[in-house]
């Protein structure tokens, strides 16, 4: 195959706009989810301003965010649990670029939050856990590692701008404000 | 689910949504330039497949060999037909479509068009011709074919 | 060399047969399902499954790698899980092959539809033509079902009358079955008498959509014989695509080969040679009313010509060779990529003798038969017994 | 995991044919299928009438911008009359095809196989980044605004976090993989590149930079696989699929722990356990781990144990994953280097072991003698392994 000359024609983007025959085309494809039992629940306890897990009876893991079965045991879920909202960051980022990488002006702070609730088996592999933003750390502070393993909460929208949405909340922030620990 | 369900419509939250870029560009490709540029000439391109003549140009036959790119001509004849009254939401259309595959007398395959002509007239084998736009609205596509009318 | 394993459907489970299931995700439609199916045939699901096949596509589910969502519900997590982006009915024959193959002894299938989330359906299905096809703006996408109507009244010489009885007889048969939502006593008078929507075909004619969520398990002969002691065989199951729903033009109008290739494989497989006479009943297409006619013929079950066999009642439930005992789509609805699953569904509660106010008298062996639907040309055939 | 294996007949490889992968190309997605499906063919000697069925594989609809598109790619994949089916697993769909090729044969339903990938990804505009928006949760993640690059910075800061590796040792691989991809024909972003180029690159979502991803990509790739009979008549160097594996984790990426790719460990036991192979550091010559992100390509070394977990930065650094190094890794370039069209690029991965293990990769070849080889593919919202083992 090396040395035979490969099929493809290599267009660039000036090429594109010279070509006859090119067609646009704009989509529609417009949906309605169904939030289903689990997350109705859980975005109505978000704009009561509470975090809602399943507990599942087989392994007394509390899933975050809640499924009416637990993956792992393959059972239903039987009692919702309020749990504190309070957790660490298991991983973080800085994002300088926007959905469709733009370059964002003003970067974002984005994180995975490892909650305080009991997780499945021993070593924890699987935690109750929510993928938000992050305030009230630098983009220093995230690229030194130090916020990894930080302390973090849940930061509320007033009650009259929630909505029942993940956005309710408004980010989590450092449960300890850096200036108070000094 | 040992908890009961919710069953009261506004228990139930539906969240709107969509997967759209803001829009495909889509190349016309290798056979389909070559078609694209017959168009705009007021041509029309088939591809010979062993001793036969696919309409339209692409690039491989059906046996997965390549086909060589021909032009085909007039006059061609209605193979399939439909009318269309109504979309899928159900809404009537003021005027309504008639649709055909159309293919060259002397060959197989064909393009779906619109065809010019009365309701009660439309009928598979009926011979029609294309009709083209002006060639200075012509973009390279099916489209530049208006319409097909019916051969006296 | 053919694999001398034999495959066995041991369970199933549905959940929805609805036009909106509007209180549940589709993910939680799914747990239902399986939860069911994996009941039914007495399966751990973390533990006795080897494989979990989901069958779906992404614009129905409005999530651009819907396969992400397929192992959590279905018991699949950290297990051999994949999606087939196909009819329900070809994710049966992926399932097939792979215990023919001896990676699986047991394969649980899925196939879930939730068309009530899907706001602009058209426009989807307006995405799946050829772009150049979609820039004549042609007002219903599935317009491809009147050409193959009219080319198929052409050479069979089968009248409007032929396809409004086929509306008839499944719309009406439906209302004995609990899962067909869109049942309803219509008379032959009211399908010719109200306006087309796609010439030859009116709105009686054409299926409309359904919510739901199935699961199927499959095992193969040794594990299935541990399992149930009602096995519902699969003789043999086969697919086929005639052209690419991007060359529709290349299609042999009024006919379709992708039925007739996919049924001779399947019958060579399951030893058929006179199908109509060694099998009992079929569960055919019939998403358009001339479908069923058309499937008919290509799958050599209308010796002398469907139409006029429906005529004189030769497909009734109480005929000679009851097709769509179920009410079929135009009773039971389109459930998306789940379409074929539910016809293997019906079938199998038949040869169980679980189907109910349907329940046929003698049902031994069955064909079941499903196409794609437009802009495909993509059909699968598959032969069941209960021996 | 229960793999189950007992297999009789044996499935090989024995052609593969590939397009150039570029940032865009005129042909239609089609044509580019049918390119790639030509090639294959003529290297296996055989044409569209000696192959039974097909299996094809192309990642999100949303790409190309057709709905239905493995029916869409039917008949450039030679969906013509033939029993045609398309698998989808995400990114992990490009190893997944010549897996689904292998049951169709092993099943002795099918003889031959034309197993195709493709994928056009420069349909999208503005940019083929905004079909990502639309593989989130659409309630719980959309609503964030997410990129793509996100999911892959968080895993990529833990396992940093986690196997304490820095910017520099993950840039090597993409040092390496630019650098392999200048031998090869298809390839796209090959480039003679340092460290520091990689950390002086656009910062994207700290920690990924510009040079830490493989780039937008249209291309596809073709393999014929036949069973053991067919394969020892059309040629004499067949390559053997021993083993293949394939695995979904949950959908709830942010409850697990990233450091560690475990759905591929499950994949790969799945293989190895097919294909016989109890100790897979010392008995794989080659391999072609996935590498979308150069983090991702040693943190698939390891869930391939090739590695221990979190030895692989140290042993590229050491130049073990070289082409003349002692465990040759991505000798094609891979994604990095030859591009990235997703399905496609999997089944490059693929194609390039068979000519590795046929001593057919030219300038690519390894220097060590190389009878066993792995390749791997992920996918979704890092849940998907799927694992394919060859042999001569």
């Amino acid at each position: 195959m090396r040395s035979i000359r490969l099929p493809g024609m290599y267009l660039r983007e000036e090429d594109l706009r010279k070509l006859v025959g090119v067609i646009e085309y704009t989509p529609r494809a417009r949906y309605s989810y169904s939030a289903g039992q689990a997350l109705s629940e859980f975005l109505r306890g978000l704009r009561e301003g509470r975090i809602l897990g399943r507990l599942c009876p087989s392994c007394n893991r509390v899933l975050v965010p809640p499924r009416v079965y637990c993956e792992h045991c393959y059972t239903q879920t039987t009692e919702w649990v309020e749990v504190p909202g309070t957790g660490r960051v298991e991983s973080v980022v800085v994002s300088y670029i926007g959905t469709a990488r733009e370059r964002l002006e003003k970067p974002e702070i984005i994180a995975v939050i490892r909650l305080d609730a009991p997780g499945y088996g021993r070593d924890s592999f699987d935690f109750a856990g929510l993928f938000h933003k992050l305030c009230g750390v630098t983009e220093d502070d995230v690229k030194s590692g130090r916020v990894i393993g930080l302390r973090v909460k849940p930061r509320w929208k007033p009650l009259e701008l929630r909505t029942g949405s993940i956005l309710d909340i408004e980010c989590f922030e450092p449960e300890v404000v850096e200036s108070e620990r000094a | 689910m040992s908890v009961p369900k919710k069953f009261r419509l506004e228990d139930t939250i539906h969240v709107k949504g969509k997967i759209e870029v803001e829009k495909y560009v889509y190349t016309p490709g290798v056979a389909g330039l070559k078609l694209a540029e017959a168009l705009i000439d007021g041509r029309m391109l088939g591809i010979r497949c062993g001793d036969k003549i696919l309409v339209p140009a692409k690039l491989y036959c059906p046996d997965f060999t390549q086909g060589e790119i021909v032009e085909v001509k007039d006059p061609w004849i209605v193979e399939a037909y439909t009318v269309i009254y109504e979309d899928m939401y159900g809404r009537r259309l003021e005027k309504p479509q008639i649709i055909a595959l159309v293919r060259p007398e002397n060959s197989l395959g064909g393009i779906i068009h619109y065809v010019k002509t009365d309701i009660e007239k439309i009928r598979l084998g009926l011979r029609v011709k294309p009709v083209f736009k002006p060639r200075e609205e012509r973009r390279g596509l099916i489209t530049d074919i208006e319409y097909f009318e019916q051969l006296e | 060399m053919v694999s001398y394993v034999r495959v066995a459907v041991i369970g199933i489970g549905y959940y929805g047969f609805k036009p909106s299931v509007p209180d549940l995700s589709f993910r939680e439609m799914m747990f239902e399902a399986a939860m069911r199916a994996y009941y039914d045939a007495n399966v751990d699901a973390r533990r006795d499954i080897d494989v979990f096949i989901s069958c779906q596509e992404d614009f129905w589910e409005g999530i651009a790698i819907s396969d992400e969502f397929a192992p959590e519900p279905i018991g699949g997590v950290l297990r051999p899980t994949m999606t087939i982006a196909g009819d329900g009915l070809q994710c049966i024959g992926q399932a097939y092959m792979i215990i023919k193959s001896g990676l699986a002894d047991i394969v649980a299938v899925e196939a879930h539809a939730k068309p009530s989330d899907i706001e602009s359906i058209q426009e989807i299905y307006e995405l799946s033509l050829d772009p150049q096809v979609r820039t004549l703006n042609i007002a219903n996408p599935l317009f491809q079902a009147g050409l193959d109507a009219t080319a198929y009244m052409r050479w069979s010489g089968a009248r409007r009358e032929h396809l409004a009885i086929v509306a008839v007889k499944n719309r009406s048969r439906g209302l004995l079955n609990p899962r067909a939502p869109h049942a309803s006593k219509i008379s032959l008078d009211m399908v010719l008498s109200s306006k087309p929507v796609i010439y030859p075909l009116t709105r009686f004619e054409i299926a409309d959509f359904t919510d739901v969520a199935i699961n199927i398990v499959l095992a193969s002969e040794e594990k299935a014989k541990m399992y149930t002691d009602r096995p519902i065989w699969i003789d043999g199951i086969w697919w086929s695509t005639e052209v690419g729903s991007g060359a529709i033009e290349w299609h042999d109008w009024g006919r379709m080969p992708s039925l007739r290739l996919a049924s001779r494989e399947a019958y060579r497989q399951a030893g058929l040679s006179n199908p109509i006479n060694q099998t009992d009943f079929a569960e055919v297409e019939d998403r358009f009313s001339y479908i069923e006619l058309l499937a008919l013929e290509e799958l050599g079950l209308a010796p002398g010509g469907a139409h006029r066999l429906l005529e004189s009642g030769f497909y009734d439930a109480n005929g000679s060779y009851p097709v769509n005992p179920s009410g079929g789509s135009l009773a039971v609805g389109l459930t998306l990529e789940a379409t074929g699953l539910w016809r293997l569904l019906e079938a199998i509660l038949q040869l169980r003798g679980e189907a109910g106010g349907v329940q046929l008298r003698d049902a031994r062996r069955a064909i079941v038969a499903s196409w794609r639907g437009p802009p495909t040309y993509t059909s699968t055939v598959a032969v069941i017994s209960k021996e | 995991m229960r793999p189950n294996i007992y297999v009789k007949d044996k499935v090989a490889i024995v052609g593969a044919g590939l397009t150039l992968f570029r940032r865009r190309l005129l042909e239609t997605p089609r044509e580019l299928a049918w390119e790639a499906s030509k090639q294959a063919l003529d290297s296996a000697g055989l044409t569209l009438k000696d192959i039974d069925c097909i299996v094809i594989g192309s990642a999100p609809d949303a790409f190309d911008g057709v709905h239905f598109k493995g029916e869409y790619l039917a008949d450039g994949s030679g969906g013509f009359g033939k029993p045609t089916v398309r698998v989808f697993v995400g990114g992990g769909t490009g190893v997944m095809i010549p897996i689904a090729a292998w049951w169709h044969v092993a099943s002795g339903l099918c003889k031959t196989v034309l197993a195709v990938g493709e994928e056009k990804m420069s349909h999208a505009y503005p940019h083929p980044q905004g079909v990502f928006a639309y593989i989130w949760d659409p309630i719980l993640e959309r609503p964030l605004g997410p990129n793509l690059i996100w999911i892959f910075a968080l895993e990529m800061a833990r396992y940093m976090h986690v196997c304490k590796a820095s910017k520099e040792d993950i840039a090597l691989v993409s040092v390496k993989n630019k650098r392999n991809a200048l031998d090869h024909p298809a390839a796209q972003a090959a480039a003679n590149i340092t460290v520091d180029d990689v950390l002086k690159s656009e910062v994207l979502v700290w920690p990924v930079q510009l040079l830490d991803i493989s780039p937008v990509s249209d291309g596809a790739v073709a393999l014929v696989v036949a069973s053991e009979k067919i394969a020892r008549r059309v040629t004499d160097t067949p390559v053997w699929i021993d083993g293949v594996g394939f695995t979904l984790d949950n959908t709830h990426w942010y409850n697990r722990d990233l450091s560690y790719p475990r759905y591929l460990e499950y994949a790969a036991r799945m293989a190895y356990k097919m294909a016989g192979i109890e100790r897979p550091w010392k008995e794989i010559d080659v391999a072609e781990p996935y590498d979308p992100f150069d983090y991702k390509e040693l943190h698939h070394i390891e869930g391939l144990m090739l590695a221990r977990r979190c030895e692989a930065p140290k042993l590229l650094r050491e130049g073990y994953f070289d082409r003349s190094g002692e465990l040759p890794t991505s000798p094609s370039g891979g994604l990095l280097g030859v591009g990235n069209p997703i399905a496609a690029a999997g089944v490059m991965k693929v194609a390039e072991l068979f000519w590795q293990l046929r001593y057919e990769a030219g300038a690519r070849q390894v220097k060590k003698p190389v009878h066993k080889a792995v390749a791997n593919a992920w996918g979704d919202l890092m849940q998907a392994g799927t694992v394919i083992v060859l042999s001569t």
